[in-house]
């Protein structure tokens, strides 16, 4: 059942991304990518990270990639052109550097990770809220605080460039 | 906790304000922030020493590390004993005088915010040398008050003079702070701290045999940096082109508290110095020359404020002698008592010029006396002061020096008073010269304002009674006691009247006859109106070779040849590498990714191929 | 595998109940809205228009389905199922009753619990956006885009405070499940107040209720689909099934956010009044509304009365008799009277609904805005405040 | 024959190839938006790893890593976006390579 459910969303997840890669309109793209988060939320659900789950769709799928959506909708962003500049030995060296840079790592991670049992779903179930609170606002209360400091900045960014003077 | 750091913030707040928002603020509410910081700071020196009483051993306040190295630990530690005491309630007692002074003074010039801003800021630097308890905190104050000096001195910075005189004391005191600071190095080296209280624990624990050369040399290199600040043989030369500067400025830093840092030091430093007796002779034989030389000087000066300034330096002189002879407490005796008399001195002059409306030559004054009475009184009382007149404050902590250098040295005794009546012969010939006779200028003299005369009253009252604070019986446990020797005193007290009984007689009684001495005296009275040439022999002997060197050999040939000649070159090669570098810059950030993976997967390819990362 | 077939057992009944009561919460909000108007609404189709719900499905699957030929042809089609489903999934984990033993099986009246349940309909919530802002772009239509972009800034905006809210009664029960928060409002302050987190939490309430009219594009905040200023904002260009598909998604958001504000504000199934009280109040409700409608089909007003209004009020009579019959038999009573409480509860509140909508005008765009991040953001942050100091100034 | 459990170092070689796909994405694509979601779609990558690991040592840092990621990409999200937006307003495209005035 497990390997199922990673089977059946690893590919979704990866049919995504190749979609996100491929597809010529921002909007595909973006819904590729939200085809993409949401598959790895089940994933994350899987390796026991509930929280992070939910956490992905509220914060990823929800937020942000409205935010995406939004802005491409505003800009009614069209398809993009065809026609690539630069010379086709580049494509193929790009694509040749991708399949070397993911059987590199294959092979990395294969070969070098120590064998262990594999994931069960429910054997660990250690990423609820309840932990991750308990974790957050005691060893990485600084980091927390540094990081609403972040986004208030972020915020006032964003004011302050969409403002219409600019 | 007695909470010290208030006493330097108070007017470090003041800077901060009136530095910062002084130039929207009205002149009253600079004077608040300004006078008012500094009374804080007064009042609350006085509630600290009350709270702390007899203080028969050292108070320190820690407040937190400030340089953690290897074993070194610095921290920003204040501390209070008695010559700490002493010291505070000199330096906010005379500065809170004088900062009232400077609103009458200042009144009409520009830049007054910026005046106030910078005397406040000298307090805070002066009261955190004052407190500090370690070298480097006090080195911290001592170049800060330098820093003060000169922004002051510069003050009319539109005048070529006064940036020149400001240039001319800040460069001349780098020679004594590089002496300082190799002492402060050579103390780290030794004694492994900087801390006053381990480092003279250790250096009173030395074995002599092995002490005596290291401290003889850390001795000497303090003495550098003191002569330095408190302007002795060679280094003098910056303090009479200070007085450049407005009055106050020369009243609180250049006589009362800023140039006696380096007799406080050398105070503050006593237990390494009574263990090298070589640097003690030094010390003494340099404050003997100085005061001898200084006051030949001052008896031919016309400038009212270079006849004080000269003074100044001769006083000075004193101290160092009293300190080197070993009568340390003497020594901060007649630097308490020179602060209330040498800045009254000032003061008055400074009166003196604002009734006169900028005059500075005594030439042009005389019979002052009829236009303003309190000034002429306050400053008679500060001349009486100096010159050792009985039972004035000058008398007994001039006495207490002199009687300490007789044990040490008769020569040096007698020196000492020949110097005396000099300097009396010439604060009078100053006061007779400008109070008495026939008005010779062509301002309107006019008396100054309560703000002003207030200070000089009361400073006037603790010239001639500061006396009697018996500043060497408090020190005692901190020095060696005094000795006393009544003869002694009453001999240079006689020769000091008989200083003011020439000088009347040159001045009041024949005029005619001091310009047929002086002539008659021809040589030696244009080597001395000319200050023995030291600042022509100094640029001939110093400045000049340094500069030719330094544009010769320094400029044009290691400068511009050597290290132009180097980053040239890099320059020029840099952009020939940049030049086949470039093809690699298209300014296609795709492109750049596209490397970084390349990068990647080469760093990949590296680990798979060492077998893992592990 | 005993799992899986009770699962799709009761994957079936609430799939069956809810879409059935969808099409049906449509035609009470036709009639509601038409009493509040004066008038009496659908009334052709059986009797008092009560197979009207059946006749719309009917047409909407006959009809033609136009799709327009400049439309983005994939995203049009996905945009309606995908609302409608994101609308749908967040049922799956509520709630509608306590533990129930039925024969050999024991299971909760709900599809499944998560332990975080709560954050669950969360995520699926703000997902929904998708469906309609994408049926508004890929109409290609700048009505319908407005609607969309309208939409999708309007529910990033309102999901502020709504997180907001619901996160009060959050740190009171200490739980991110529904179940323990419906567990957690059990039992009643001094023997008969309720301890429903409403009444500590009111000011949250009204907040997660304003915020989730918006969430669910309800009048007054139905600025995507406005009439007079933009058609009909995101489905202009939609019809037959996938017009049909956009209303039921609305519908089943409407019901998805009554039925958390019950489990998290109104205690769930929980009675309001204390156990043998409660007990009665079903059966007089029923067999009271019963005899209303047979005293009524004695003095009929028009000709069909006769017939109809004794039928219901039988029907309704037999359903107070069942009630009554359940006091005796402990298994239905706990389904009957969870059911009763729990449905009463969002019933209200669906009521709330319409009438909101009968009642209000429509807000401004810009008014929206404002109202949700100068009024109800910082209100449910103060709130939340407020709650936060107290749970840690009374916990140990 | 599937085994039930599914050895960790599947996720992880899943996070490289959707790392990888975000790679290709930004190097491809010319459309600046799309390139900004290559960019979140290597975090995601990212962060499945951080999930992995947290597994992998039973341990929940590795999620407060990942929620940390999700918060700067919001941030992220809100000033490039806001960004996109000015620089849109103001050349009125959106394809990168257009962008180039400070090329030289």
């Amino acid at each position: 059942m497990t390997a199922l459910i990673f089977f059946i969303f690893a590919g979704i997840a990866v049919f995504c991304g190749v979609s996100l890669v491929v597809q010529k309109h921002p909007i595909a793209s973006a819904l590729s990518l939200i085809g993409v988060m949401g598959s790895l939320a089940v994933l994350y659900l899987q390796l026991g990270g509930e929280f992070i789950a939910a956490a992905q769709m509220i914060v990823y799928a929800g937020a942000i990639m409205v935010l995406f959506v939004f802005v491409i909708m505003l800009l009614n962003a069209g398809a993009e052109g065809t026609s690539l500049e630069g010379s086709p030995f580049a494509k193929y060296l790009g694509i040749f550097l991708l399949a070397a840079f993911l059987g590199l790592i294959s092979f990395i991670i294969q070969a070098m990770l120590p064998a262990r049992p594999g994931v069960v779903f429910g054997e660990w179930r250690g990423g609820t809220a309840l932990e991750i609170g308990r974790k957050l606002f005691t060893a990485y209360l600084l980091p927390f605080e540094v990081t609403s400091v972040l986004i208030l900045i972020a915020i006032l960014g964003a004011i302050v460039l969409a403002r219409k003077e600019i | 906790m007695y909470s010290l750091w208030l006493i330097p913030i108070f007017p470090f707040l003041g800077f901060l304000v009136n530095g910062l928002f002084g130039r929207r603020f009205s002149k009253p509410l600079v004077n608040l922030f300004a006078v008012g910081s500094v009374a804080l700071a007064f009042l609350w020196v006085v509630k600290t020493l009350l709270g702390l009483g007899a203080l028969e051993t050292k108070y320190v306040e820690h407040y937190f590390t400030w340089i953690q190295s290897g074993n070194l630990n610095i921290s920003i530690d204040f501390a209070v004993d008695r010559l700490t005491a002493v010291m505070l309630m000199v330096v906010t007692g005379v500065g809170l005088l004088i900062h009232i002074y400077s609103i009458g003074y200042m009144a009409h010039e520009g830049g007054y915010y910026r005046f106030f801003a910078y005397l406040n800021l000298f307090m805070f630097f002066m009261l955190v040398l004052v407190l500090a308890q370690n070298f480097l905190l006090l080195f911290v104050g001592w170049e800060g008050v330098g820093l003060c000096s000169y922004l002051l001195i510069g003050f009319y910075f539109l005048e070529q003079y006064a940036t020149n005189a400001g240039n001319k004391a800040f460069i001349v005191n780098r020679i004594g702070d590089f002496g300082f600071s190799l002492a402060i190095f050579l103390i780290v080296r030794q004694f492994g701290s900087l801390d006053f209280t381990k480092v003279f624990t250790a250096a009173g624990t030395m074995p002599v045999e092995a002490g005596v050369g290291i401290l003889t040399t850390i001795s000497l290199l303090l003495l550098v940096g003191a002569t330095g600040k408190s302007a002795q043989i060679p280094l003098y030369v910056w303090l009479p082109d200070a007085m450049a500067g407005p009055t106050p400025v020369s009243a609180l830093i250049h006589a009362a508290t800023m140039v006696t840092a380096g007799v406080y030091m050398i105070a503050r430093s006593a237990a390494l110095f009574t263990h090298a007796p070589i640097a003690m002779d030094t010390v003494a034989v340099i404050g003997l020359a100085t005061a001898f030389f200084a006051a030949t000087i001052g008896l031919a000066q016309t400038d009212i404020k270079k006849v004080f300034a000269y003074s100044t330096v001769s006083q000075l002189g004193y101290m160092f002698l009293g300190a080197g002879v070993g009568a340390f407490s003497a020594g901060i005796f007649h630097l308490m008592t020179h602060a209330f008399f040498k800045a009254l001195l000032f003061l008055g002059a400074g009166a003196v010029i604002h009734g006169l409306h900028g005059e500075q030559d005594l030439q042009q004054m005389g019979g002052l006396w009829k236009h303003m009475k309190i000034t002429a009184i306050t400053l008679l009382c500060a001349s009486f002061a100096i010159s050792g007149f009985p039972f004035t404050s000058g008398f007994f902590s001039k006495d207490a020096i002199l009687v300490g250098a007789y044990a040490r040295a008769p020569w040096m005794y007698w020196v000492g008073v020949l110097t005396a009546g000099m300097t009396a012969f010439y604060v009078f010939r100053a006061w007779f010269l400008a109070f008495t006779g026939e008005y010779r200028g062509h301002a309107h003299p006019h008396e100054s304002p309560l703000v002003m005369t207030g200070p000089l009253m009361l400073l006037a009252l603790l010239s001639l009674g500061g006396g009697f604070i018996n500043i060497p019986h408090w020190l005692e446990p901190m020095f060696a006691e005094a000795p006393e020797n009544p003869t002694l005193a009453w001999i240079s007290a006689g020769v000091g009247i008989l200083g003011i009984a020439l000088a009347y007689l040159f001045y009041v009684a024949r005029p005619k006859l001091a310009d047929s001495f002086a002539k008659s005296m021809g040589g030696l009275y244009t080597l001395i109106y000319n200050k023995y040439f030291v600042d022509e022999i100094y640029n001939a002997t110093v400045v000049e070779p340094m500069v030719n060197g330094s544009r010769v050999v320094l400029w044009r040939g290691v400068d511009a040849g050597l290290i132009d000649g180097i980053v040239n070159g890099v320059g020029k090669e840099s952009r020939g590498l940049g030049r086949v570098l470039r093809l690699l810059q298209s300014g296609n950030i795709r492109s750049y990714a596209a490397w970084i993976v390349l990068g990647s997967v080469a760093v990949l390819l590296f680990i798979g191929l060492m077998g893992g990362a592990r | 595998m005993n799992f899986l077939i009770l699962s799709l057992i009761k994957a079936a009944i609430v799939a069956f109940v809810l879409l059935t009561a969808l099409a049906y919460l449509q035609w009470i909000e036709r009639k509601v809205i038409a009493h509040i108007q004066l008038r009496v609404g659908p009334y052709r189709v059986g009797p008092h228009g009560l197979l009207q719900p059946l006749a719309d499905v009917v047409k909407l699957i006959t009809k033609e389905g136009v799709i327009p030929s400049h439309v983005n042809k994939l995203f049009y089609i996905m945009a309606p199922w995908m609302a409608v489903v994101l609308a749908l999934i967040s049922i799956a984990v509520i709630p509608f009753g306590p533990e129930i033993t039925i024969g050999p099986v024991t299971t909760w009246m709900q599809l499944t619990d998560l332990n975080m349940g709560i954050l669950f309909v969360l995520a699926i919530s703000s997902v929904g956006v998708y469906g309609v802002a994408l049926g508004g772009w890929a109409s290609n239509n700048k009505y319908s885009l407005l609607g969309g972009l309208r939409s999708s800034a309007q529910m990033i905006s309102y999901e502020l405070p709504l997180g907001l809210a619901i996160a009060a009664p959050l740190l009171l029960a200490n739980t991110l499940s529904f179940r323990e928060m419906v567990n957690y409002q059990s039992g009643y302050w001094l023997g008969f107040i309720p301890r429903w987190n409403v009444i500590p939490e009111i000011l949250g309430f009204v907040v997660f209720l304003i915020a989730g009219f918006a969430e669910t594009n309800r009048v007054p905040f139905d600025l995507p689909e406005a009439e007079n200023e933009l058609v009909a904002g995101f489905h202009t260009e939609y019809s037959s099934m996938k017009f049909a598909a956009f209303f039921m998604a609305e519908y089943a958001n409407m019901v998805t956010v009554t039925a958390v504000a019950t489990l998290l504000f109104l205690g769930g199934w929980h009675p309001p009044f204390p156990e043998p009280y409660s007990d009665v109040i079903p059966i007089l409700v029923f067999a009271l509304s019963g005899l209303i409608a047979l005293y009524h089909g004695l003095h009929p007003a028009r000709r069909m009365d006769k017939f109809t209004l004794p039928a219901v009020g039988l029907l309704f009579l037999g359903i107070a008799a069942i009630f009554g019959l359940s006091l005796f038999v402990p298994t239905l009573k706990a389904i009957l009277m969870a059911l009763f409480w729990f449905c009463g509860k969002i019933g209200i509140l669906l009521f709330l609904f319409i009438w909101v909508r009968a009642t209000l005008p429509r807000f401004r765009y810009d008014q929206l805005m404002r109202f949700a991040w100068i009024f109800l953001f910082p209100l449910s942050m103060l709130n939340l405040f407020v709650t936060s100091l107290v749970v840690a100034l009374t916990s140990k | 024959m599937i085994h039930n459990a599914v050895p960790t170092t599947w996720y992880l070689i899943l996070s490289a190839i959707l790392f990888g796909l975000g790679v290709a994405g930004f190097i491809y694509r010319r459309n600046i938006i799309t390139v900004f979601m290559s960019i979140e779609l290597m975090l995601n990558a990212v962060n499945l790893t951080f999930v992995t690991f947290s597994y992998e040592l039973k341990q929940v840092d590795g999620h407060i890593f990942s929620f940390f990621v999700m918060v700067v990409a919001a941030a992220e999200a809100a000033v490039g976006l806001a960004i996109i937006l000015t620089v849109f307003k103001n050349r009125h495209t959106l394809m990168i390579d257009d962008i180039s005035s400070m090329k030289y």
